[in-house]
């Protein structure tokens, strides 16, 4: 079997398990299960050997992994659809494949597989407590669906078939989010999430069009590795002063920033954690947010065509890289007073996406891309652990009868001893988030973005973002804090209990890598440890790009301050909150003051865009559009013209019609007749008069004749 | 031509009215099956001569000539071409259909007959008359029963008024063209009515433009040119049911075919300086008409003024003097023909059911009559022009006729096919479907199968037409060309 | 002799008596018989031109003979009318016999 | 078979009339009898279209299977058909929905036999339209179609459907007004209705018209751009375009459920059509000369459908404006080819042509599907108040399902038909209306909005209790309905080159 | 004055009074006896008129014929005889009126014939026999008055039967038969 048959195998099992279950196995919980995780067993397996083979390409950038075929006609040309495995695709599918394996198996456990499904529980609710999940085999359909989509925008070889994995995410997310549709905000939640990442698809799908238009090929390897394409677009003028190519990185950009929730599109990520735990790990960690990521780093060459590193950012560049960091920043302080343990992450994962944002905005794509994968572990591993918290505060909650919030941090602490294996999990992950040095692997490709920023001399980005990492490590402090350390501060927490094997193994697996995947990228110049381990990443991954990124060599200045603002972080979060006792409250509201109440409204931008778009867009399409427009204006005036033809008509029969025109023609009959009756009395019948009429006549005739007229 | 078939089909009816008067009065079963046979000799006779025609040969065919008063060049001639056959065949199958029609006549139905194939005769008479005077004779003919099976038999609110109002409008039009004939007569210098002698007179131009109105809008106003129409949706709905469909569906077209024959054939220069204003009237009797129609609350009056619509639309392809549009103008008088045939049948149906006339009053009558409502929405499509309908076959070209003398009026005309779908489409939906009136429950009758026959004969004609144009088209394409001949082309 | 115009003025004298008998009267037999009168007229004066001023050519005479049978045949069927009425309607009186009337 | 190769067309083209004239014959009574008649007997166009789709060569240009007889002499009109791309994929559609329409309709309960009868006729007059290569045989066609569909409206449908179709009626006869008139205009000067005839002699018509009666000659080039204007107003009106589309609203809702199929599916197409085989090569320049207007008013389309549709309260409502905004994309696709034809932009905008077509094609799908979909749920509950359902999801799990696939494919998800076609229309108008294909975005966003707002009014949130228990889950006949439906507009959107392959061709001929 | 004017005279005297007492009398069989009287005068004015044949024609069938059938008439209808109201009927004075006017217009037509006021008649050409002869023979000859003197024998009959018709109680209809 050839390594690109098997490319191309790679998404279709989760495929046709999302087809089997959806037509037959939705029936059996069982074999819906077996059915999903084998397919994404398959998928893994393979993708390893996809990603074996490809490592042990040399010069994989030049030569992928490829094959295609022709699929769209479009005039004279045809479009090919194909896939392609070239180093960014290999180290993205490396970690796809993992963390969504992680996913599935967590999955099982985390809906209850093997209990009893109680009665109580209603299709579309999450169960109450403990049961299985009315609707556990849909719940596989769906993220197997989900693989499929994230597997073939991985694969794809071109921006059309990444579009469609892309979109076909966008659905099952949209799904996911929504898998408790039961709940009226779950169900508000799914349509936010598809309608903000929508209004960035809109532009990309310009995008795509645009960049079809301007080189007739949306191929990855024709594009992108063909300098004189991408000089010819940096060439080419659009407007506003954008290059053709500034202009197509935009669009494309608008799109990552809906699907990796940058600002101004990141309101829908916290609300998405509607969703079942797994599918939040699943969109923000491992797969979705990740694609819009992957999107810019793959189309890393056309968004810095034109720009040379140590060159001045072009435009392009400039906007990429001021909304990562703004939105590094932004998250971060929104998650510093967010209580919610997932909308914690939620906000750190979109401020963490800002950073690879900036990190592609300032021409760290090594640092972008390393970062992506090192932060897909993390990260799920963050989520599912974060799960397995929630998971046994539910059953903390449905044994003690204490209906609180399970996910809210304030209702938790002191969960350390209750689920150990949590715990350290989950500590590793927020170690890592936090970037805390050497020993987990966010340091490291953090480090590098900061590094880049520095070096690339960017000090405004650089600040920002080390600001952010500051705020990452104090909130994720403030986490760990919360939830595990101090006393339990409900009846939930102290009755909570570890969570099953099934749901644990993940969490251990993808620890080891949020560890050691960050050793794959040390730089060689890293003072005492670097080359030691070979900075296989960097080297790998730069053959993703015809020109090699410019190493930039080893400073102090942003190790030291990466190294400052995570312990510092760290440090602060811990001492404050430690221990924070049973009806105890943040102290940050004390010390923030009204502050805090801002950024735990998200800064009102859910309000702000309600006011400002969705109302507005809303009375636009249900006032203006239809009831003034369609009816009153455009039905108006046909009812208008209708009514004016039968007045028309009306008004002809009164006032012409009849009056005129019979009443000529009456008027002709009745004046005769009415003259007959005015003569009718000389027919008075008798003979006699008729005679002295008629002599009359004719005398008056004869006299007429014999007197008048000669 | 050794069977004179125009004459047998002419006078048969006749003879068979004046034999109807020889039976005993309250025979009915008798007199109406006689009618019927009667009826249908003549339909037979008419289809048969109407399949014989020759079309490759056009002309008069048929042609029969006989000398009646020779001192004053008087001569009983028959003959038909394109343009007349098919009316002969009209004439034919509304009779037929009018006399299963009125089956159910019970007052008098000997006399009713007879006055209704006397009529008939002189509707025969004229499309086949080949002299003035007889065309004159017959016309009158025509007219004179008409009083009589309208003032008798009508509608007891607006009869005599209907009746004197119909005959007067009509005999008054007559007595302008006789003045117009008659000046023909003398003037050619032949001492002979002969219409095809005149067609050769050689009239001076001034003479034709002088004497054109007076022979065209005498016989219009039977044809019902505004503002002339008056007299015809009162006549039509004081009327009983198959007198209205003789008089909407053939003897409308007496009036128009005589002004085509007596008016545009015989003084084509006349014809030719008047035709814009033909153009006008007749423009205005399209729209001005469906207008009428479209708020008129009395069904009947409706199809009335329908007619008076749809009869603008002849008179428009008369005036255009081109081929497409007396082509168009002559399947027009057909499709018209048995159109409001159908119309007034269907009228007439649900009439003597619901004895009420108002639209507001009906409905749902689809529930209970399904042919009839069948039949109707097939007549009201052709109405309005529906393609693969007769209607459309005449409209098209008649339009297409337009286009070539006067765009404006083809654009104007036109808007009468949108109004006309309006209010028959209102029609239909207000008396045919929604809720039947709960005084109508239960009492509504079926048709007999007279009329099931009557209305699908009409109906099967109508599509006919519309999906197989060429079963007339060419023969009426054959007498515009002998038309066109003589007006000199266009 | 005696002038023509002497049988002119008297004939014209009758006529216009049998006129007025005509004319005026209610009676249908003197109607009847008014136009006698003048018919007898008419009579004098064919009679008198024929021989004043044509004698040799008969006709004159001829038309007097014509005129006794109109008369003749006249009185008959009118007389006969006059029954006819009387024994339907009771009255001979011409005002009374209007069905002519509109 | 040999009869059936040279009368092919023919043949697809009657065979539903001659199937309506049977089913006149069953007795009104014998209700299964007729339903499974008409649909066993729809299934023939079905079976003949899908052999002319296959004995169709996508290379050999010009129309295929071309039949013609002579008709109307008197005004130089033939009976002529004949198939290209276009119109063979069109016609495929039609056949296809038919049987499904029918199938859905065993509904119906009253007058079935007139239903069916008139469905069956009504499936022949826009079978008419496609195959028609004679200009006044086209518009007979196009007529005609009005009438079943006005009595479908007519007599099944629901409360307002008096004034439905009415409205549907009017405003579609007096668009076709100036149709006719054109094509008279057209048929005068050129001699013929043959289309294959004047489209070789009208575009380069240049003597001046004469007007007789006026002394004025008007110029050739005005004429043209009023007939121009008289064509393009009588198929916006059924496209619809806005803002001719207040009809469609309104007969949609009112009409049944497989009336509304046909009418999404099939007769709307009948606009698009009209654009691309008529419009177009008789009007280049004209065409040429308003592409801009026209790509303004389907962008309108686009976005105000959009808008439309989102503040709607009825489900059914929604979805028909729904088809306002996806038939505003053919007409952009078209306008994107009338700009561009003749210049350099040609290759793109045979690609905004093929998108076009295809839209049309999907467009069917997919408004067909989602109108069966309305149906089946008013069925079973009887409202189509969108704030009625709630919830009910569970309830009917694989009517959701696939109410979702469709709504899905309507919304243009990658991977269904929706997608290709728009993506196509988007890539060719791009560079031609770049600051239009912009705008129409706006139409894509919203798109979602109501997509979302149905799928979640109907399926999601807590389920309203008034539906508990009531049996809501769609039944094993109206999924067999649905089943073609979806397995094109998958089988679309994962190969589309099955359905390109033949329809790209005969674009790039006409308007390469 | 000769004896034959003298003669005239009074012969037109006594026809004009028996005339005015012919349409005044209230009377109607004194009318019709005095209508007798006129019409006796009036056959002696043809006598003067060299007319005897006419004279006893006049003789015959106006007073043995008419006069009498008018007398019958009389008497068959017995009311009317005695009926003494009033004879002329609302219009009468324009009866007079139109009499007096028309006799004035004739007398003045007469005046512009001055020489009518003169003439006398020329001699007898042929005797009475040859006249009467002639008269006779013109009815008869074919190229002469027959086919008046026909139609007025046709006439005759024509009204004969008419009067028998029209005289007939409608009660014997059926009955009688003698018409043929």
């Amino acid at each position: 079997m050839s390594t690109e048959l098997l490319v191309w195998l790679i998404p279709l099992p989760p495929l046709l398990a999302f087809g089997l279950i959806i037509l037959r196995a939705h029936r059996s919980n069982r074999v819906s299960t077996g059915l999903a995780v084998g397919a994404m067993v398959l998928s893994w397996a393979m993708g390893l050997v996809v990603f074996g083979q490809a490592v042990a390409t040399e010069h994989l950038g030049d030569h992928p992994i490829a094959s295609s075929i022709p699929w769209l006609p479009l005039g004279p040309d045809v479009l090919e659809m194909g896939v392609l495995i070239d180093p960014l695709s290999a180290i993205t599918l490396f970690f796809v494949v993992w963390t969504c394996l992680a996913i599935f198996v967590y999955s099982i456990g985390y809906h209850n597989f093997g209990k009893a499904r109680d009665a109580h529980d209603k299709p579309g609710l999450p169960p109450h407590a403990g049961g299985i999940d009315p609707l556990y085999a849909r719940f596989f359909a769906f993220i197997s669906l989900f693989a499929f989509g994230m597997l073939t925008l991985v694969v794809a070889d071109n921006l059309l078939l990444l579009f469609i994995g892309w979109e076909i995410m966008g659905l099952c997310s949209y799904l996911l989010i929504g898998f408790w549709f039961g709940k009226d905000s779950a169900k508000k939640a799914m349509v936010k999430a598809f309608m903000t990442t929508r209004v960035g698809d809109v532009f990309m799908l310009l995008g795509i069009a645009a960049l079809y238009i301007s080189t007739g090929t949306l191929s990855f390897s024709e594009i992108l590795r063909n300098p004189e394409t991408l000089h010819h677009l940096a060439e080419t003028p659009a407007f506003l002063g954008l290059s053709m190519a500034g202009l197509i990185g935009l669009l494309l950009f608008a799109g990552t920033v809906g699907k990796s929730a940058q600002f101004p599109l990141h309101v829908w990520l916290p609300d998405a954690m509607e969703g079942p735990t797994p599918v939040s790990a699943m969109i923000h960690a491992a797969t979705m947010v990740s694609a819009g990521i992957y999107l810019i780093l793959r189309f890393f060459p056309l968004l810095s065509a034109g720009w040379h590193p140590g060159e001045p950012l072009t435009t392009t560049m400039v906007v990429i890289a001021a909304i990562g960091a703004f939105t590094a920043l932004f998250a971060s302080t929104i998650a510093v007073a967010q209580n919610d343990i997932k909308r914690v992450l939620a906000y750190s994962t979109i401020s963490q996406l800002g950073y690879m944002v900036a990190a592609v905005g300032v021409g760290a794509f090594i640092a972008a891309a390393f970062h992506l994968v090192t932060h897909a572990f993390f990260k799920a591993l963050l989520f599912l652990g974060s799960g397995s918290v929630i998971h046994g505060m539910e059953h903390g909650a449905h044994a003690s009868h204490d209906h609180v919030d399970p996910q809210d941090m304030m209702n938790m602490g002191g969960l350390r001893r209750k689920m150990p294996w949590t715990f350290w999990t989950f500590l590793i992950g927020g170690l890592a988030l936090s970037g805390f040095p050497l020993i987990t692997a966010g340091f490291w490709s953090k480090d590098e973005i900061l590094a880049s920023a520095y070096g690339g001399n960017q000090p405004v980005v650089f600040g920002v973002l080390a600001l952010a990492a500051l705020l990452t490590a104090f909130y994720t402090a403030r986490q760990i804090g919360l939830t595990f350390l101090g006393e339990p501060r409900s009846d939930a927490a102290e009755h909570a209990h570890e969570s099953s094997r099934v749901m644990l193994a993940p969490l251990v697996v993808l620890s080891i890598f949020s560890i050691a995947a960050g050793w794959a990228g040390i730089k060689g110049d890293f003072p005492f440890i670097g080359g030691s381990i070979p900075n296989w990443v960097e080297e790998f991954l730069a053959g993703a790009l015809v020109e090699h990124p410019a190493e930039i060599g080893f400073t102090f200045p942003p190790l030291l301050t990466s190294l400052v603002v995570a312990l510092g972080g760290l440090g602060i979060g811990w001492l404050v909150y430690r221990r924070i006792p049973r009806g105890g409250t943040d102290p940050l509201v004390r010390w923030l003051g009204p502050v805090h109440r801002i950024l735990r409204n998200k800064y009102y931008f859910d309000e702000l865009y309600g006011f400002l778009f969705v109302r507005p867009a809303y009375w636009f399409a249900e006032t203006f559009t239809y009831a003034w427009v369609d009816r009153r204006v455009i039905d108006g005036i046909l009812h208008a013209v209708g009514r004016a033809s039968l007045r028309l008509g009306g008004w002809l029969r009164r006032a012409i019609d009849v009056p005129v025109v019979n009443g000529f023609g009456d008027w002709v009959g009745e004046s005769t007749k009415s003259a007959g009756r005015t003569f009718r009395v000389i027919q008075s019948g008798r003979v006699q008069a008729y005679l002295a009429a008629a002599l009359l006549f004719t005398g008056l005739l004869l006299s007429f004749l014999l007197l008048v007229r000669p | 031509m050794n069977f004179p078939v125009l004459s047998i089909i002419t006078f048969t009816p006749m003879a068979a009215g004046l034999l109807l008067l020889l039976f005993p009065g309250h025979r009915h079963r008798e007199i109406r099956w006689f009618a019927l046979a009667a009826a249908t000799v003549a339909l037979g006779l008419s289809l048969w001569a109407y399949i014989s025609y020759d079309t490759a040969a056009a002309g008069y065919q048929f042609v029969e000539r006989v000398p009646w008063v020779p001192q004053l060049g008087i001569s009983y001639a028959v003959g038909a071409d394109g343009m007349s056959m098919p009316l002969v065949l009209l004439t034919g199958v509304v009779m037929f259909t009018g006399v299963l029609i009125s089956w159910g006549i019970d007052d008098r139905p000997r006399e009713f007959f007879a006055f209704l194939f006397i009529l008939a005769t002189g509707v025969f008479g004229v499309f086949v008359a080949l002299d003035a005077f007889m065309l004159l004779f017959f016309y009158e003919i025509a007219v004179f029963p008409m009083f009589l099976l309208i003032a008798i038999w009508g509608w007891q609110v607006t009869r005599e008024y209907a009746a004197m109002k119909l005959t007067l409008y009509l005999f008054i039009g007559s007595v302008i063209s006789l003045v117009g004939i008659l000046a023909m007569y003398f003037a050619s210098g032949l001492g002979t009515f002969d219409m095809l002698a005149l067609e050769g007179a050689g009239f001076s131009s001034a003479f034709q433009r002088t004497w054109f109105p007076f022979v065209f809008f005498g016989f219009a106003v039977l044809g019902g040119i505004f503002p002339f129409h008056n007299w015809s949706p009162d006549g039509h709905v004081a009327a009983p049911t198959a007198v209205s469909m003789f008089h909407a569906g053939v003897l409308m077209k007496l009036g128009a075919f005589a002004a085509l024959r007596v008016g545009i054939m015989l003084l084509p220069e006349g014809a030719k300086m008047w035709a814009p204003l033909i153009l006008g009237l007749a423009t205005v009797n399209v729209i001005y008409g469906a207008l009428i129609a479209s708020v008129q609350t009395d069904f009947k009056y409706v199809i009335g003024f329908s007619s008076v619509s749809h009869m603008g639309l002849v008179m428009l392809g008369f005036a255009t003097l081109n081929k497409e549009g007396l082509t168009g103008a002559g399947l027009q008088m057909f499709s018209h023909g048995v159109m409001t045939a159908l119309f007034f049948a269907v009228v007439g149906m649900v009439y003597d059911r619901a004895h009420t006339r108002e639209i507001s009053k009906l409905g749902g009558f689809s529930k209970m009559m399904p042919l009839v409502a069948v039949a109707f929405i097939i007549g009201g499509l052709v109405s309005m022009g529906m393609p693969g309908l007769s209607g459309f076959v005449a409209e098209f070209p008649i339009f297409l006729g337009l286009w070539q003398v006067q765009p404006a009026v083809a654009i104007i005309a036109a808007l009468g096919i949108v109004i006309t779908a309006g209010y028959i489409m209102r029609v239909v939906g207000r008396v045919f479907y929604g809720e039947v009136p709960a005084e109508f429950e239960g009492h509504i009758t079926p048709i007999s199968r007279f009329d099931r026959v009557a209305l699908v004969i009409l109906a099967g004609l109508l599509v006919l037409i519309g999906v197989q144009p060429w079963v007339m088209a060419p023969m009426i394409a054959t007498g515009a060309e002998s038309v066109l001949r003589i007006v000199g082309g266009a | 002799m005696i002038p023509l115009s002497w049988y002119l003025i008297l004939a014209a004298a009758l006529f216009c008596i049998g006129m007025y008998g005509v004319l005026g009267r209610r009676n249908a037999i003197a109607i009847l018989m008014g136009i006698e009168l003048m018919l007898n007229a008419v009579n004098i004066n064919l009679v008198a031109f024929w021989r004043y001023l044509s004698p040799q050519v008969i006709g004159g005479q001829v038309f007097t003979i014509i005129v006794f049978a109109v008369a003749a045949s006249e009185a008959a069927v009118g007389l006969a009318l006059i029954i006819s009425i009387y024994r339907q309607r009771s009255t001979v009186i011409a005002e009374e016999v209007d069905l002519m009337k509109w | 078979m040999e009869f059936v190769n040279s009368h092919l067309l023919s043949l697809i083209l009657f065979s539903p009339a001659v199937a309506s004239v049977i089913i006149l014959l069953i007795p009104a009574g014998r209700v299964r009898l007729i339903r499974w008649a008409a649909f066993l007997l729809s299934l023939v166009p079905l079976a003949l279209s899908v052999y002319l789709w296959q004995s169709y060569d996508p290379s050999a240009s010009g129309y295929q299977f071309v039949e013609q007889q002579g008709w109307y002499a008197a005004v130089r009109s033939s009976y002529h058909v004949g198939v290209d791309g276009i119109s063979v994929s069109m016609v495929l559609l039609t056949t296809l929905l038919t049987p499904l329409a029918i199938l859905i309709s065993w509904s119906v309960q009253e007058r079935v036999r007139a239903y069916m009868a008139l469905f069956l006729f009504l499936e022949m007059g826009m079978l008419g339209v496609f195959l028609s290569l004679d200009l006044l045989v086209f518009f007979i066609f196009w007529e005609i179609g009005l009438v079943p569909m006005y009595f479908l409206i007519n007599q099944w449908g629901s409360a307002n459907r008096n004034y439905a179709s009415f409205k549907f009626l009017i405003f579609t006869m007096a668009g076709s007004l100036g149709l006719l008139l054109a094509i008279q205009l057209i048929g005068l000067t050129v001699g013929t209705f043959d289309l294959v005839e004047i489209s070789q002699v009208w575009p380069a018509f240049e003597l001046p018209l004469k007007v007789a009666g006026l002394p004025i000659q008007i110029p050739t080039e005005t004429v043209k751009i009023v007939a121009f204007w008289a064509f393009v107003v009588a198929f916006a009106i059924k496209v619809p375009v806005w803002p001719f589309h207040t009809w469609l609203p309104d007969a949609h809702t009112e009409a049944p459920t497989a009336g509304s199929m046909i009418l999404a599916g099939v007769l709307l197409k009948l606009g698009g059509y009209g654009f691309l085989r008529l419009v177009l090569p008789l009007y280049p320049e004209q065409s040429q000369a308003y592409a801009g207007a026209l790509a303004g008013l389907a962008v309108l389309a686009i976005v105000l459908g959009a808008f439309g549709s989102w503040g709607q309260t009825d489900f059914k409502r929604l979805v028909a404006y729904s088809s306002v905004n996806h038939m505003g994309f053919v007409i952009l696709g078209v306008a994107a080819v009338a700009k561009a034809y003749g210049t350099l932009s040609a290759s793109e905008a045979v690609i905004a042509a093929n998108g076009a077509v295809l839209q049309m094609f999907n467009h069917g799908l997919s408004a067909a599907g989602m109108f069966l979909l309305v149906g089946v749920i008013y069925e079973r509950t009887h409202t189509r108040d969108l704030a009625a359902f709630r919830g009910l999801f569970p309830l009917a799990p694989v009517f959701g399902g696939i109410l979702i696939f469709t709504s899905m494919a309507s919304l243009g998800l990658p991977g269904l038909n929706g997608f290709i076609s728009e993506y196509m229309v988007v890539q060719g108008s791009w560079p031609i209306f770049t600051a239009y294909t912009a705008i129409a975005m706006i139409g894509l966003l919203i798109t979602g909005a109501y997509i979302l707002k149905a799928i979640g009014s109907v399926l999601h949130g807590p389920l309203n209790e008034a539906w508990a228990g009531h049996a809501m889950e769609i039944n094993r006949r109206e999924v067999l309905a649905i089943v073609p439906l979806m397995i094109l507009i998958l089988t679309i959107g994962v190969w589309p080159a099955w359905i390109l392959r033949v329809i790209e061709p005969t674009v790039t001929r006409l308007f390469g | 004055m000769t004896p034959v004017q003298g003669l005239f005279l009074v012969t037109a005297l006594a026809a004009v009074l028996s005339a005015i007492m012919v349409v005044t009398s209230p009377r109607l069989v004194h009318a019709a006896l005095w209508l007798i009287v006129t019409l006796a005068a009036v056959a002696v004015l043809f006598i003067l008129l060299d007319a005897a044949f006419l004279a006893m024609v006049q003789i015959v069938v106006y007073i043995g014929a008419i006069a009498i059938l008018i007398i019958f008439t009389v008497m068959l209808t017995r009311r009317v005889m005695a009926d003494t109201g009033p004879q002329m009927n609302r219009l009468w004075w324009l009866a007079a009126f139109i009499g007096l006017v028309l006799f004035g217009a004739l007398v003045a037509l007469l005046a512009q014939m001055p020489s009518w006021w003169t003439a006398t008649p020329p001699a007898a050409t042929e005797s009475f026999e040859l006249i009467v002869q002639d008269l006779g023979l013109s009815l008869v000859d074919l190229d002469r008055y027959i086919i008046p003197f026909e139609v007025a024998s046709v006439l005759l009959l024509a009204a004969l039967i008419g009067s028998i018709v029209l005289a007939r109680p409608p009660a014997d209809d059926l009955e009688t038969g003698e018409g043929e």
